[in-house]
């Protein structure tokens, strides 16, 4: 069994237009043992950036506790917050710093950028950055969600649209991983739209948590 | 293990399966190479250079693993100009060859690389100096190194003189060298060498095709390049 | 330092300086009973003897100008450079003691690479004068170190427009519109006082760094004895030759 | 206190602190992960005014395409680049470091980089770790004393060439190279073969694909041809594509975070 | 792997022709083939014809392992017996079926479970099925579940070592009433109450010895098998699918229900939709 599939896990970061989404299962488990059916893997860098980590759950949070703790420090140091691409040249630096010993895990990094435009990136365990401009995938359901958003995926959606896609593809897939399921997280945000922006329109940030439709022939 | 992986892993160590000699003549040195460098069983280069300078007088003959060899020979260089601006005149063969040693000897649990010294200095003409895996060092008056250097062993009992001329050393090793690229698989491609005597250094090159043939060898025709480059049929067409 | 000294280095990039030693605060050995820290007070005289160096941050640009007076006419004056480059888009020029500053500019490089190799990103002009002021800062109060003997001021463009820091030999910046240093500062900063306008435009900054620079000026001044980096909203800083100099001088007459 | 200090931001250098960790799972049985390679076909050749180097897109984790335009072709200097084969975030990693090392050079010589600054860079950290970091390079650029193309392969050994293959499809551009590479190539015919060796690597073998990069670098002038050649388009688009109705998934809870918005006119952002 | 290890019946590694697959029936079962089942005779499969013999065992045991992850359990109540099982089948991680019907139904009267290796027990259920009938025939009255359960382990116990994986429970009914064996590969056969076989049995277990009373009704045994199903799907990566309960009774079996596992959780555990929610917006800055 690969450290991978040691807790098992399904995430997937999607670009809309001027949005993005980014969705997780929900399982924790030991091996093939269901220990939550809640798991967060994804992880608040601030409000319009999102990491979500698969792989081995310890070293997830590890990681996460230290991205936390360097954003921080970053906020503090230079009084603004880190634009994605930075973001993950930072993950992609701490992840390459253990190239000897590394953790295992594999983030999937989501954000807006400064005139909100989204950023998605995903890297293996040694920090190699992959960038996207449609969808990146990891976990230990990736194989099946890259063939999910190979023919879900579409150029351009809107924010409604985008999350019916994104919550689909992931749903499928884990339907085909043991190791992942029990619904999904998704999170979906939409910058404010500079010329549509009015005081009482500022929404963006949705934070969805959906069922599993598991249906199979009988 | 696939037959794929055993054609080409571009990560197994780059590694030269050499063919190198160093003689005295009785004016200076004649060193001797092949221009086969291997990675596995996939040829990387086939012209590549393995007697390198040192020295405006010393130069050396690399074999074993090609990073562990250029390391060497990159530091006794450092090593050899420092040494030549603190003397205020060249090194002598002696110093550069026991620097190699030093080098070889010191880090002997990490490297993989046999190699052959050979130079001219005022003090004592031209010198070959031997230091092979484990940084011991000889003096000899011919050494033979690397894979190919099995093949050569009864060769050079035979053929060896003392105070050759300058020619007569070279065409020995010419052909000592092609003699072992015959037999050796991992010793290829063309010769290059260096002949180093009180009035400067040459170096020579003898291609593929020039070489003499051996024992059952069979003559170089068309080469492929001629092949693909003349009118002759498609060998495939659509 | 726990788990983060290695042993060797990924980059060749070294700390030159050790962490704070609290026992060198502990002894006072370097205050006067005047709560003067006489360390820094020399230094500043280096710099205020040194030569007169002068920056303006325009609307869409800044410029740093200096004086380059050297010894004797028989040193080649093209070998000389005051005004260098920090990254592609910040510069920066001394008052004081020159290996002093080369000493400052070769590690506030460094931090910018290890900036740059982090977040593959420029590093913003705050962060590289903090840093540097922090290796000054350092100096004052570091066993068998003395405080730098310069003033440095930093000219840089990026995503928070053109800005002008000047660095002191304790470790203190500011942020300035306009400023100098050195030998002239008084006279050169009330010319700056009157001259400087919030909406001037780079060219108009450079001509008031050259009245300003010869407003003091012992001799004819000449695109070979003083220097002017410049830097706009195309974020790339640079020095001016001694040809464009002289151009810019010419426009002034 | 030591504890957060030690995570504060460092020097570089690797951390070694995970290893043994790492090596217990192994003992008992867990499976490291694999890492993303780029099983990938690089060449480089000189031509009639400098260097040319080319590489394909695709990056591999085990089976897996896990990018198909990937960017192979790393930045060392304004005169120099560095194609990279192996372990993609070594190659990444080591090339950003030399090229920064690069960087401080030039400021402290006010020079223009050499090609053999960046080799003996290169090969001696290459050399340091023994092979352990896996990264097989082409390197290739004009300075001061002409144009150079070398190979370094992961140990440390570095070849001077006029033309080099690494990577995966190696053999398939090499051989393309050895048929028809001649001295004093124009540029036009110099971008042509790298092209014919690239696609000979992509169609051959399976840890290259997608589309050709090519860099063109000459006295004074370097030209990054990224993509200049896209042999592989996708055909199966579905034009219809996926449409699910809006509340096709069921959703068990939704909560709407709106964004701190920050002052949206731009011109007083400056003020201090 | 390559062919070479599994070679024709002839042991020389030659290009000879396997006509074995021609004949009329299947692999050359040592004699099974004789009703009366004589096990005086040893059965052997061929010997494959490899350097490594031991390594080769060994990964042809690693073969059959990945589809072991299974719930399936079955027990004697008041009315007669509850058979349930899920219905997925997985290799390593991968799910490769949601579908797989893992009761296996032997004749009318009595039906088995597959856990372990898919083809194993598909086949020797297959097997027994035929056993069953010629026994029936050569003696007027149909098979007790002991003697069917018995005749299973005896044919499993005569291939033990030989990487075989099969766990299963046979019940039915006889003339004796309500019969339920549970029988593997490693030669056991247990007479016995109730039983839980696969990688989600603990999870079935607990569920069943807590709820489990002789005089249950037919309803309420069934519902606790698909609650002990539901629960062993919930927590077992390794099940999931449909939770198919079959009873066995007096008159044969008869499949009662099919659930879908996920439907199963809300309807166990309900979620009420949440409104939306709305955190309050901070006040822009005017």
């Amino acid at each position: 069994m690969s450290i991978f599939e040691y807790n098992g896990s399904a995430l997937v970061a999607m670009v809309g237009k001027n949005c993005f989404g980014i969705a997780s299962d929900r399982r924790l488990g030991v091996q093939l043992q269901t220990i939550a059916t809640d798991f967060r893997k994804i992880y608040k860098i601030h409000d319009k950036l999102y990491i979500g980590l698969s792989g081995l759950a310890t070293d997830a949070q590890t990681l996460y506790q230290r991205l936390v703790f360097r954003h921080k420090l970053y906020l503090l140091r230079e009084e603004r917050n880190m634009k994605p691409e930075t973001f993950a040249s930072l993950v992609s630096a701490l992840l390459y710093e253990k190239r000897f010993g590394p953790y295992f895990c594999q983030p999937v990094i989501a954000g807006l950028g400064d005139d909100n435009k989204p950023f998605i990136c995903t890297m293996d365990s040694l920090g190699a950055k992959e960038l996207a401009k449609d969808f990146v995938v990891s976990g230990s359901a990736s194989e099946s969600l890259y063939g999910a958003c190979e023919s879900m995926y579409k150029p351009d959606m809107e924010p409604d649209e985008l999350f019916e896609s994104i919550s689909q593809a992931l749903l499928a897939s884990v339907d085909r991983d043991c190791l992942s399921g029990w619904g999904g997280h998704v999170l979906l945000v939409r910058g404010p739209l500079k010329e549509e922006w009015t005081k009482s329109d500022i929404c963006s940030t949705k934070n969805y948590s959906m069922l599993s439709d598991q249906r199979i022939m009988k | 293990m696939s037959t794929f992986s055993m054609d080409h892993d571009p990560s197994a160590p780059h590694s030269m399966g050499t063919t190198i000699i160093g003689v005295t003549y009785n004016g200076g040195v004649v060193l001797g190479a092949d221009s086969r460098t291997s990675t596995g069983m996939y040829v990387a280069n086939r012209a590549s250079d393995k007697i390198t300078q040192l020295t405006d007088n010393v130069y050396v003959c690399r074999s074993g693993s090609a990073a562990d060899s250029q390391i060497v020979s990159d530091y006794v260089r450092y090593f050899l100009n420092q040494h030549t601006i603190q003397l205020g005149q060249p090194a002598t063969v002696k110093v550069a060859a026991n620097l190699v040693r030093l080098l070889s000897y010191q880090n002997k649990n990490m490297l993989q690389t046999g190699l052959i010294v050979g130079g001219w200095d005022k003090y004592e003409g031209g010198q070959i100096y031997s230091v092979p895996l484990g940084g011991t060092i000889l003096r000899q008056p011919f050494t033979i190194g690397g894979s190919g250097s099995s093949y050569l062993y009864g060769f050079f009992d035979q053929a060896w003189k003392e105070g050759m001329s300058k020619d007569e050393a070279e065409k020995l090793v010419v052909k000592a060298v092609s003699l072992a690229i015959a037999r050796d698989g991992a010793s290829g491609g063309v010769i290059r060498t260096v002949i180093i005597n009180a009035e400067g250094v040459t170096r020579n090159f003898y291609s593929g095709e020039s070489l003499p043939l051996w024992h059952e060898e069979i003559e170089p025709r068309n080469s492929l390049l001629d092949i693909l480059s003349s009118s002759s049929p498609e060998p495939m067409s659509m | 330092m726990g788990d983060s000294q290695y042993s060797f280095s990924l980059t060749t990039f070294r700390h030159a300086f050790s962490f704070i030693r609290p026992h060198t605060l502990a002894h006072h050995r370097n205050l006067s009973p005047s709560g003067k820290l006489v360390q820094i007070e020399h230094a500043l005289m280096a710099v205020g003897s040194g030569q007169t160096s002068l920056g303006i941050k325009a609307a869409n640009g800044v410029v740093i100008a200096t004086e380059k007076k050297l010894p004797s006419i028989l040193v080649d004056e093209t070998s000389v450079q005051k005004i260098q480059l920090m990254t592609s888009n910040i510069g920066v020029v001394y008052s004081g003691m020159g290996p002093d500053s080369r000493v400052l500019v070769r590690k506030s490089r460094k931090q910018a690479q290890q900036y740059y190799r982090l977040y593959k990103e420029p590093i913003p002009v705050t962060q590289l004068v903090r840093e540097t002021a922090a290796v000054m800062q350092e100096f004052t109060q570091s066993g068998g170190v003395r405080p730098f003997g310069v003033s440095l001021l930093v000219a840089g463009y990026d995503d928070n427009g053109p800005q002008l820091f000047q660095v002191d030999p304790s470790g203190s910046y500011f942020s300035w519109k306009a400023s100098a240093m050195g030998k002239n500062v008084s006279n050169a900063k009330t010319f700056l006082e009157k001259r400087y306008t919030e909406d001037m435009e780079l060219d108009d900054a450079v001509h008031t760094a050259i009245l300003t620079l010869k407003e003091g000026f012992e001799g004819q001044i000449s695109g070979k004895n003083i220097e002017i980096g410049i830097i706009g909203a195309d974020r790339k800083f640079r020095v001016l030759t001694p040809a464009e100099v002289d151009d810019y001088l010419a426009e002034v007459e | 206190m030591a504890k957060v200090m030690a995570d504060a931001p460092q020097k570089g250098g690797f951390s070694f602190d995970l290893c043994r960790r790492n090596e217990m799972l192994v003992k008992k049985g867990i499976q490291l992960p694999g890492f993303r390679k780029t099983g990938t076909t690089i060449v480089g050749l000189i031509f009639l005014d400098g260097v040319i180097l080319g590489a394909d897109t695709r990056a591999t984790e085990g089976p897996i395409v896990a990018d198909k335009n990937c960017e192979k072709i790393h930045y060392m200097a304004p005169n120099i680049y560095c194609c990279g084969a192996g372990t993609a975030a070594d190659t990444e990693a080591v090339t950003d470091m030399v090229s920064s090392q690069l960087q401080l050079h030039r400021y402290s010589t006010g020079r223009e980089s050499r090609v053999v600054t960046a080799l003996t860079l290169l090969k001696s950290h290459l050399f340091s770790y023994q092979g352990y970091v896996s990264a097989a390079l082409v390197l290739g650029g004009v300075d001061v004393t002409g144009p150079h193309l070398h190979t370094v392969y992961p140990h440390g050994s570095t070849d001077t060439l006029p033309f080099a293959t690494m990577g995966s499809g190696s053999l398939a551009a090499m051989a393309v190279f050895e048929s028809k590479y001649k001295e004093g190539l124009t540029r036009e015919e110099g971008i042509q073969l790298v092209c014919e060796a690239i696609c000979s690597g992509i169609f051959n073998d399976l840890g290259s694909g997608s589309n050709v990069d090519v860099c063109v670098i000459t006295k004074g002038k370097t030209e990054y041809l990224r993509n200049h050649q896209l042999p592989n388009p996708r055909t199966y688009i579905s034009k219809r594509g996926y449409s699910f109705a809006k509340g096709h998934t069921e959703v068990l809870s939704t909560k709407i975070i709106p964004l701190k918005v920050v002052e949206v006119a731009e011109a007083d952002a400056m003020e201090e | 792997m390559g062919d070479s290890k599994f070679p024709s019946h002839c042991k020389l590694p030659n290009m000879k022709l396997d006509t074995s697959g021609l004949e009329t029936f299947a692999p050359r079962p040592g004699g099974l083939d004789d009703p009366l089942c004589d096990i005086s005779v040893a059965p052997s499969f061929d010997l494959p014809s490899c350097a490594d013999f031991d390594g080769f065992q060994k990964s042809a045991v690693q073969m059959v392992k990945p589809a072991k992850g299974t719930t399936t359990l079955a027990f004697v109540f008041k009315e007669g017996v509850i058979v349930a099982a899920d219905s997925r089948a997985s290799m390593g991680g991968y799910i490769s079926s949601q579908t797989v019907k893992k009761i296996i139904e032997i004749n009318p009267y009595m039906i088995g479970t597959m856990a372990g290796g898919a083809a194993d027990c598909q086949f020797w259920h297959r097997n027994l099925g035929i056993k069953c009938r010629l026994h029936e025939l050569a003696n007027k009255r149909r098979i007790s579940v002991t003697g069917a359960s018995k005749l299973l382990a005896n044919i499993l116990y005569s291939y033990r070592g030989m990487g075989l994986s099969v766990g299963t429970m046979i019940a039915g009914w006889d003339e004796t009433g309500p019969g339920l064996y549970y029988v593997d590969s490693e030669g056991g056969r247990l007479k016995g109450k109730r039983f839980s076989v696969g990688s989600g049995s603990p999870y079935a277990y607990g569920v069943l010895d807590n709820g489990y009373r002789h005089e249950m009704s037919i309803e309420e045994a069934a519902e606790l098998a698909r609650r002990a199903i539901y629960h062993a799907t919930f927590r077992d990566g390794a099940s999931g699918g449909v939770a198919s309960v079959y009873y066995v009774g007096p008159d044969g079996w008869k499949k009662l229900s099919g659930d879908d596992v996920g439907e199963l959780h809300y309807r166990y555990y309900p979620v009420v939709p949440a409104p939306v929610e709305q955190e309050m917006a901070d006040a822009p800055p005017a």
